[in-house]
């Protein structure tokens, strides 16, 4: 799973396989940073009170 | 350090075994099961649920009395080659918890890696693999007489015959010790193999010229099992019984007389 | 938003030392508490000076030797020992409990093996120290030059000596003795293209160093 | 008493018989983590897998749930990506499905490894030339997927929306769903593939072999369709058992049509291609490995023509044919009959693919290996139905999950 790991190797099933996954983790995780940030700084700005948009 | 290693041609250890030397006695069994300290349990009527590295099935050709005949086929792993290395189970493997050497073309499996998912048992044809559904319970006392040449293995792995491979870790301790290059081919032989009594299992390198095994598996009557399968296996049958052979593998009505392929 | 502001100031200063609290507490909780927690400790059955055996026997494989049939014998066996150690020599305590306890009974001391490693792995002197032509010291550190026998320390879950994963909670090395892992002996495997074989990870086959 | 959790404008059943339904299917639910635990401390021999049947009945459920949650990300494919928008009113549906069916696959994959503690090797010791890491990985990653799509739901109910944060969090998260449904997908296709491949791939097992193209067998494809055909299905048919059980329309039939329509031309397609995969193993893959196509169907308690016909015939192309005709899913009856017969046709194929995979004999002198599971199987295997029933009820008591819910069932201003 990291290239610090006995089982990696630098070979172009490897780069594809965990290219692909950690394509998707990086855009799940960034995606869902980007929301939470975001969402405080609405917060803070005072945007979303009372429920309505 | 020296980079001076042990720079040998690679081996590839396989077996020959006689089905018309095997009289199903099970010697083989029992020394295998003591030898690598493999558990057992009280019942062991369903075995299904039992582990055997090394089983020795009957063969029957389902004929009647006069012509009803039989043959004792024991079955180790079969250390698969496949294609470079690529045998069923190996690949699938999802922790590496299986490896094939180019070395010795052994395939190895490592008891503390693997997590159960058994996935490669069911990409065995052989059912060489094995799996301890049950932690072992050896009878009082008899947990001091196992090797500590061999893991024990716990409950929730898989296990399979390893052609004794602390046999050769151990005899190559000598090799080194003695300076020498290579393992004499008496060095290095499997528990069953010594185990035998009517000689019927042959082991040693398939590639040298030197050894048993290097001519008798170019005899005509060998065949290997569910060799169409490209499992590429490196235990070899011998049998002079036209039915054994073609049990070896399976066939279509019609298909032509067995001979064993080129390998 | 004035007012929110002022609030804000006013939590500030708790946050701030909220947050240095918990950053101590779990330094001191990953650092010194979990380790305490992980590891356990014994002594051996006496101390043992190796710089002075060194002194009067002149080099390691004068007690750590290879049998005739290549394996190695690791930690000497009583038999050994007895050659000299027959009567109390010298004047510590240790030799004393060794001759009145161990040789006088004939039983073997009972030794906590700090490099032993898991039932799993494999490991064959004669292929690094004849085949590899290495120094006992590489892998076992200055443990000739000790007078003291350091206390065991095990993993209370695994019972793994503490050697294995080394003395770092992060597992890190400066010398190669500082941690015996799989990936110690991967790397050293590597750099000196040892059985590079594996058909999986066209590194070392896991049956170089397991069984 | 809860009404101040329920969502405006919207009516639901007394409590009482809320908790009633609740401790009846939690006593289900009980049952199965009973099972559960004794799996986790006793070991697999709690169950009647043995030395031929590695894989068994958990595997198939974990193979046919994750086919039945094929309708998350298929429907999400089609909303966000193709840009069918009337979905909208059945997406948060099939989110909390496809997240109910992955959650339990990755629950029955804890209970079905020998070493649990070990699970993470999978991850950290990962081959990647193994179908089953490709499964694990892509699992994972498309549950996370699913928890990132189920979230805003749940931050829409009446008490949490009034939070601010959360009402930011949930706005924000809507806005950029279509890059998690695109992320949801891509992911989809590979993991409902690899379990396709898991027995494709095994090509010392004729029964379960096929040829591909690079490392993928046929089946990786043939899974993928056959999971974006037969999961909408399934959301159908969820989506009309609760209708059933809370007597309302809550999604407007013309939703539903289209979405019945996709699926039926993916399934019609789908069994098509199945065909053709079925033909061409058995008139070339099967022989070249010594086999008749009935060695595979014969001889045996079990196993026989039916299997193939229950599941190409009843279970593909009727449903297709009745999903493709608009009087077909127009009428109800049919409509039902057809998503009924599509998620068998889809049960019996991943069945097929994981047990009998394992019951033909390959060596010639081996008969068929039979088995039935144990009642620990059973019952953690129902774990899961107990276990999604619940999140269903909750998640529609207490969540806006049908946005024509109202529309539909107009509430009567009440007094008090």
């Amino acid at each position: 799973m990291f290239p610090f790991s006995f089982e990696w190797i630098w070979d172009m099933s490897h780069m594809v396989f965990h290219g692909g996954l950690w394509y998707a983790l990086s855009i799940i995780g960034l995606g869902m940073t980007y929301c939470i940030l975001k969402s405080v700084v609405d917060t803070v700005q005072g945007k979303g009170g009372d429920g309505h948009h | 350090m020296k980079k001076a290693q042990e720079h040998t041609a690679p081996k590839k250890y396989g077996m020959v075994i006689d089905l018309d030397k095997c009289t199903g006695c099970g010697a083989c069994m029992a020394a295998c099961m003591a030898e690598n300290n493999v558990p057992f349990r009280e019942d062991e009527t369903d075995k299904n649920l039992s582990i055997t590295w090394l089983r020795v099935y009957k063969l029957t050709n389902g004929k009647k009395f006069p012509n009803a005949d039989v043959c004792y086929l024991p079955r180790p792993c079969m250390h698969c080659e496949g294609h470079h290395g690529h045998s069923p189970c190996v690949s699938v493997c999802p922790a590496t918890a299986t490896d094939y050497s180019y070395d010795t073309g052994i395939v190895s499996q490592i008891y503390t890696r693997c997590f159960g998912c058994r996935y490669c048992m069911a990409a065995c044809p052989y059912h060489v693999r094995y799996f301890n559904w049950w932690d072992p319970v050896w009878p009082e006392g008899m947990e001091k007489m196992l090797s500590p040449n061999v893991s024990v293995r716990t409950r929730g792995v898989v296990e399979k015959c390893s052609f004794c491979f602390h046999r050769y870790q151990i005899a190559m301790e000598k090799v080194r010790y003695e300076g020498r290059a290579e393992l004499a081919e008496d060095e290095y032989q499997t528990a069953c193999t010594q185990a035998c009594p009517a000689n019927a299992i042959t082991f040693g390198d398939l590639n040298n010229h030197d050894h048993a095994v290097y001519k008798l598996k170019t005899h005509p009557d060998a065949f290997r099992l569910l060799e169409r399968l490209g499992t590429n296996p490196k235990v070899y049958y011998i049998s002079s019984r036209e039915w054994v052979r073609r049990q070896g593998d399976n066939y279509l009505e019609n298909e032509g007389k067995v001979v064993a392929k080129a390998h | 938003m004035s007012t929110v502001k002022a609030k804000d100031d006013g939590a500030g200063g708790f946050i701030i030392l909220f947050f240095i609290l918990g950053f101590v507490a779990s330094m001191i909780l990953g650092w010194i508490v979990f380790p305490k927690l992980l590891y356990s400790q014994k002594e051996q059955p006496f101390n043992f000076d190796h710089a002075i055996h060194m002194d009067m026997v002149g080099a390691c494989e004068s007690c750590h030797f290879f049998r005739d049939d290549g394996t190695f014998s690791g930690i000497p066996k009583l038999a050994q020992c007895i050659d000299c150690h027959q009567d109390v020599q010298g004047f510590t305590k240790d030799e004393e409990i060794f001759v009145n306890e161990y040789v006088r009974n004939y039983r073997e001391v009972p030794w906590l093996i700090y490099s032993e490693q898991p039932d799993c792995v494999y490991f064959s002197h004669s292929a690094h120290v004849l085949s590899g032509g290495m120094e006992c010291k590489t892998c076992h550190g200055p443990i000739a030059e000790t007078e003291t026998s350091r206390p065991y320390e095990y993993n209370r879950i695994t019972g793994y000596s503490r050697d294995i994963w080394g003395k770092s909670m992060l597992g890190l090395k400066k010398n190669p003795w500082d941690r015996m892992k799989m990936d110690d002996c991967a790397e050293c495997h590597r750099e000196n293209g040892v059985k590079q074989n594996s058909a999986q990870t066209h590194k070392g086959a896991c049956f170089v160093c397991h069984k | 008493m809860d009404t101040a959790l329920i969502p405006e404008g919207r009516k639901r059943c007394p409590l009482w018989q809320f908790v009633l339904f609740i401790a009846v299917v939690g006593a289900v639910l009980l049952w199965g983590v009973y099972a559960m635990i004794l799996c986790w401390l006793k070991g697999l021999n709690q169950t009647n897998m043995n030395n031929a049947y590695g894989f068994a009945l958990w595997i198939w459920a974990d193979l046919a749930v994750i086919a039945l949650g094929g309708g998350a990300f298929f429907s999400g494919f089609l909303k966000y990506i193709i840009g069918k928008d009337e979905l909208k009113n059945l997406i948060n549906y099939a989110v909390i499905i496809g997240f109910i069916c992955y959650s339990s696959a990755l629950l029955i994959l804890a209970i079905d490894i020998g070493q649990p503690l070990r699970g993470w090797f999978i991850f950290w010791h990962a081959n990647v030339h193994s179908m089953l890491t490709e499964v694990a990985f892509c699992l994972s990653c498309y549950f996370a997927v699913l928890t990132i799509e189920f979230i805003p739901l749940i931050l829409e109910n009446r008490q949490i929306d009034k939070v601010r944060f959360f009402h930011n969090l949930s706005h924000n998260m809507h806005h950029i769903m279509a890059v998690f449904a695109a992320t949801g997908a891509f992911l989809s296709f590979f993991h409902q593939g690899s379990l396709g491949g898991v027995a494709g791939v095994l090509f010392a097992r004729p029964f379960g072999f096929r040829e591909g193209v690079l490392i993928w067998p046929w089946t990786f494809f043939l899974f993928t369709w056959s999971a974006a055909a037969c999961g909408p299905c399934f959301t159908i048919l969820i989506t009309k058992i609760t209708e059933k059980v809370t007597r309302k329309k809550l999604v407007k039939d013309n939703v539903i049509e289209l979405l019945a329509k996709i699926s039926g031309w993916m399934l019609l397609t789908y069994i098509v291609a199945k065909i053709i995969d079925t033909w061409y193993w058995a008139v070339v893959t099967a022989p070249e490995a010594g086999f008749t196509m009935m060695d595979f169907y014969s001889n045996n308690p079990l196993y026989g023509l039916w299997i193939l016909f229950l599941e190409i015939v009843l279970g593909g192309i009727v449903p297709a044919l009745i999903l493709i005709t608009p009087a077909g899913r127009k009428n109800k009856a049919t409509l039902l009959l057809a998503t009924v017969l599509a998620v068998i046709g889809v049960c019996v194929n991943r069945w097929v693919m994981v047990l009998q995979v394992l019951a033909v004999p390959v060596m010639p002198f081996e008969s068929w290996f039979m088995y039935a599971p144990s009642w620990q199987e059973v019952a953690t295997t129902i774990l899961p139905l107990a276990y999604g029933a619940i999140l269903i009820a909750i998640a529609h008591r207490y969540l806006p999950i049908f946005p024509q819910e109202p529309e539909l069932n107009p509430v009567e201003q009440q007094a008090g």
